[in-house]
């Protein structure tokens, strides 16, 4: 099969969808023809599909996520950018307050059909500004689905998922994942949001990770295995709703866990990944172990901003001080 | 929509609320309130140049802009009894009544918050629906929020189909509109985003009702938004028991004796409407009134695991 | 020691911090004269200080705490007031990108010594714009101290630590600890961030509530003294800086802890502390359980919202599941 | 400040950037980078209305505006480098420069973020020096954020010693002002908060330095804050290596043919002053540059660990 980006394939859902369904719309910062993107995942879709549907906005991040919210609501399924994932701060009130609640606030009367994307994650030198990683706010907002993928083939199939639902979602793309490469098939297909995905299998522990951190398990992983030890990773796709089952499963199975993300330790998912398998397996375990970006803003020189995320060795180190 | 309809809505909010805040003295009704009263010319003169298709978004005070959209009396009663017959199932009380039926796309309890989804059903309008229209209502202290500025431009831009209506009640709470703006006029403020704007008075339901047809027009035609400020005010407090203390009493009596309904009526007597058919509309809006008390009272409570439905959309 | 509420208790903070230091001002909408706060906070403040000092602002969040952030920067110590929690949705990228990040970004040239009040919490059918409990949003920023105050005398002497800590504090007050009573010495003290409180010493089991759940807690608690069942209460009243050291002691004495909040179950600050407590004396614990709001917005329908947030009862059938 | 100065200042800025690009384009820089070049006539025209005391905010184009009020050419490059020596200890890099003892209160790379944060540095003048003033920079873009109405309308009322200067460079990114505001001149907006607006030709310093001239009397009069929009142009791409294919070429032509600095040369020489004064000026400059990169060259990089510090005030 042809191996594309992950920026390709998200470009092709967008694509496929907005064929499939002339009610999907996007509306974003420089989404249009002069810049196609930040990161160019709207590559040629204005040349496609006109300036009506896909539409450059003014810097108005709030307004962009409220539009998308009215815009849902009546009978379109917008999918709106929000260039970098910092500024989905500017339009918490639509995302969180409208977007998430309007159904349940109308007593099921109206629904919110609308994907918000955004590039989060550090690694550009971007500095505190363009580099953080705030998927946990969103998972806290009943209403809400959250999204991260983690490959070519997630991203295309979860996207795709994601404009269908009829829920609001929140889908988290990371900059440093826009870049890798997979298989994806010619074909329609889609990966169905809540079910995580056993990204390698294993025996001797469970490494749960997310987004960027993926990849970084895996390569960890494929490493460890030349030291005799098997690690499981486990990649959630969608880190709302959780699929609380193969997390679950695969804790059991092992009775390690280390738990990996980009975002800062405090306050990061790794707390309700924690709490979900100590309600659920507790006496299945024998340890787990969490390894989450450094609780500081993202800094710009390149030395400091790699030693604030989880790195390859990081992983290899902390599975050897649960397993041995 | 003819005048005398122009009436009975105008009546059907005002005799609305005066039950409704009757039973919240008598603790009958949960939660806060902020009622309408003395605004009624405003939502029922917009609503007027409507069509049942076009949408509105709303305020925490939007039981006004409800009924002149034309929902059920009886929905919204029990809405606000928090009962399991109402608009939301009792989920959203009085400060999140919608009715998707009729394009009231919600009370909103966030000042400023219903700006950029009115923006988006107007992309709704433009897009799947070039018949239509959105009405966006806010008051006077909303229109200093970022999203009226962001959504009011957005709008521009896109020649959307969408007509701000600043209710302008001279105050936000205690606030009154010169401690937060240096300007007299909110409808200046449209010249900042190249649209036109206009001034009413928000007390004449005709005065407003024509300014707000014009807007339609120009937005049916394509033409793009327009930002009308209505000039008005509200009888209460702002919510519950507010004595609303900080307004100068002789401000209140000047605009009391302005009541939008009383003039109106004054207006359909002297172009020679009868004095009993009028009593007969009163008469039988107190009647719709009462119907929808009964009904509210007699519907069953939800149940508290309840609350756990419609938060998504299950397949 | 005389008696006073919560509210009365602020009111006292406020006055007193700003008789002490000509820096302390507020802003805030309708916190002025005219209306003295929405939950009267600042009741009299503008008719002492005038109103250069308590400044009543126009309805825009951002802007509201955007203005502090500045104020702070250059000699101020501002405390903010966002009218109900829920609006703190519209203010976090002030909150968020720049108060919290700053003095990191500028390379610790600048600190950004202000308060942001704000009241959380259900209870009052204000439905679910004016209802949540975010604090977990802001546990999750570096840069950032989050407080919970549960009494009039911690109320008090937390918000004096807070307007006098150099940093920016998101100071969450719930609506239904206001009307609270309780002893508050006339003398000026402080209750330091970052410290928790023992609110009842027990053997059996750990409690660990906030804020509102710190009084239902210890009915709860007194509840099953009778019933034979020894319980500790412990209240972080900081939940970040959380104080791992008097959390963890308490869960390794009774070996068993049961984490209370009014927020939202997922994603909320029992992960967390969950994941505090498995990081520091998972070994020690023989059962975690989660008592937290459900996973909906708040309905308006009193027998709805009563039934979403943790109560008495809940507590007390927690409590007996992991004891007994 | 003297006009020689001026023609120094917005040297020095050209200079530094023509260096930096050429750094960056050799991979010697990390992260992005947006350059002033081209606009530099706003940031010393407004600055040399100002003294050291003033405050100024700043944006993601924040370099002209940090020499404008006099930052260290040394510690800016460092920063750039990423070096501990640098204004931030490497941790903001371009988009953050801060330098706290000049009143530069910090690029700030959320656009339209910092116009909150001036209106609270103006709060701070106001009620703790009165002889100061802040000028809060941001560009077309941002004037479309709701900061902008949310910030300009709270320094209005409050009277506040805010100078708001919009730098209209036609683009945001790739986005044409008018694909994204129905008005030609931002300065239209004043109007919407009652307060003066002005547009200027950006690119001429001694008519940016008279307009802020003006403004800052009347904010240190106590007379409150001022709009001013610079036309002015980038002559770079928005960041990096874009190439700003999206500009009409004759448009570039244009502005290039007005850029800000030859044309001050022309007119400092047509008032007299010998050109080798000038040329003295200009290589004085080039050392300064050369000097700055030494510096951030030969300056010792952060430790990893140097991370985790200043996240919060330890006492
Ligand atoms: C964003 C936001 N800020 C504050 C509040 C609290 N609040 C509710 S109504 C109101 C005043 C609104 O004034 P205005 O927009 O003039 O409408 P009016 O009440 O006069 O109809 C305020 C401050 C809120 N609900 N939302
Ligand atoms: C709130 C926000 N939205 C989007 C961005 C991404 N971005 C960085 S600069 C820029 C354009 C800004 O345009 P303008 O305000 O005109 O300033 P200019 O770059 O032209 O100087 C954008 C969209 C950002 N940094 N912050
Ligand atoms: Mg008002
Ligand atoms: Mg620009």
């Amino acid at each position: 099969m042809r191996e594309i980006t992950v920026v390709e394939a998200l470009n092709e859902a967008l694509r496929e969808e907005m064929r499939r369904d002339e009610n999907v719309v996007l509306l974003g910062e420089d989404i249009g023809k002069y810049w196609q993107g930040a990161f160019k995942v709207t590559k040629g879709l204005e040349e496609e599909f006109g300036p009506e549907r896909v539409r450059d906005t003014p810097i108005s991040e709030n307004a962009i996520a409220g539009c998308a919210v009215g815009a849902a609501m009546t009978g379109l399924r917008p999918v709106a950018e929000i260039m970098f994932g910092d500024l989905v701060a500017l339009a918490m009130d639509q995302i969180c307050n409208q977007a998430a609640k309007l159904r349940y606030m109308s007593g099921g009367q109206v629904s919110v059909p609308m994907v918000l994307r955004t590039p989060f994650g550090a690694g550009g030198s971007y500095a505190s500004h363009h580099s953080q990683s705030l998927e946990a706010w969103f998972v806290h907002v009943p209403g809400l689905k959250v999204v991260q993928p983690s490959n070519a083939y997630d991203a295309k199939g979860l996207l795709k998922a994601s404009i269908r639902d009829d829920n609001p979602v929140v889908f988290c793309e990371h900059k440093f994942v826009y870049g890798l490469k997979g298989t994806v098939p010619e074909e329609d297909y889609v990966v169905p949001l809540g079910k995580a995905h056993v990204a390698r299998e294993g025996e001797d522990i469970t490494i749960i990770a997310t987004s960027l951190m993926v990849d970084r398990a895996l390569k960890a992983a494929a490493a460890l295995e030349e030291e005799g030890i098997s690690c499981e990773v486990v990649d959630p796709r969608t880190v709302r709703p959780l699929d609380e089952e193969e997390l679950c499963a695969s804790a059991r199975k092992t009775g390690k866990v280390l738990i990996v993300h980009e975002a800062c330790d405090t306050g990061g998912i790794s707390g309700e990944i924690t709490k979900t398998l100590v309600r659920r397996v507790f006496y299945y375990l024998d340890a787990i172990k969490i390894l989450a970006g450094k609780d500081a803003p993202i800094p710009f020189a390149p030395v400091m901003e790699k030693w604030v995320a989880p790195d390859e060795e990081r992983i290899k180190k902390a599975v050897k001080e649960i397993v041995l | 929509m003819e005048d005398i309809e122009m009436y009975k809505k105008m009546l059907e909010i005002r005799k609305f609320e005066e039950k409704v805040y009757d039973l919240f003295t008598q603790n009958l009704i949960p939660g806060t309130m902020h009622l309408y009263m003395g605004e009624e010319a405003v939502a029922v003169g917009v609503c007027a140049a409507l069509t049942p298709n076009d949408f509105i978004t709303s305020t925490h005070r939007g039981h006004g802009h409800c009924i002149a959209k034309g929902a059920s009396l009886k929905k919204m009663m029990a809405e606000i009894f928090g009962k399991k017959t109402g608009y939301c199932k009792g989920k959203g009380g009085s400060m999140h009544i919608t009715d998707k039926n009729i394009g009231m796309l919600g009370a909103n309890a966030v000042v400023g918050g219903a700006i950029p989804i009115a923006v988006g059903a107007g992309l709704s309008c433009k897009l799947k629906y070039p018949e239509r229209v959105t009405v966006c209502f806010f008051g006077d202290g909303a229109s200093n929020q970022g999203t009226f500025h962001e959504g009011i431009n957005m709008a521009s831009v896109w020649d959307l189909p969408v007509i701000f209506v600043c209710e302008n009640n001279l105050y936000a709470m205690g606030t009154r509109q010169s401690l937060v703006m240096n300007i007299e006029d909110i409808s200046e403020r449209a010249a900042g985003y190249g649209i036109p704007g206009a001034t009413v008075d928000g007390n004449d339901v005709m005065a407003v009702y024509q300014e707000a047809q014009r807007a339609v027009t120009r937005a049916r035609n394509g033409d793009g938004p327009t930002l009308i400020e209505c000039k008005t005010y509200r009888h209460k407090g702002h919510s519950r028991f507010d004595p609303a203390k900080y307004r100068p009493q002789e401000e209140v009596a000047e605009w009391m004796a302005r009541d939008p309904i009383e003039s109106f009526r004054y207006k359909l007597l002297d172009k020679g409407i009868p004095e009993e058919f009028l009593h007969k509309i009163e008469s039988t809006v107190e009647t719709e009134i009462e119907e929808a008390v009964e009904f509210a009272e007699e519907s069953p409570l939800p149940e508290p695991e309840d609350a756990l439905k419609d938060v998504w959309v299950v397949e």
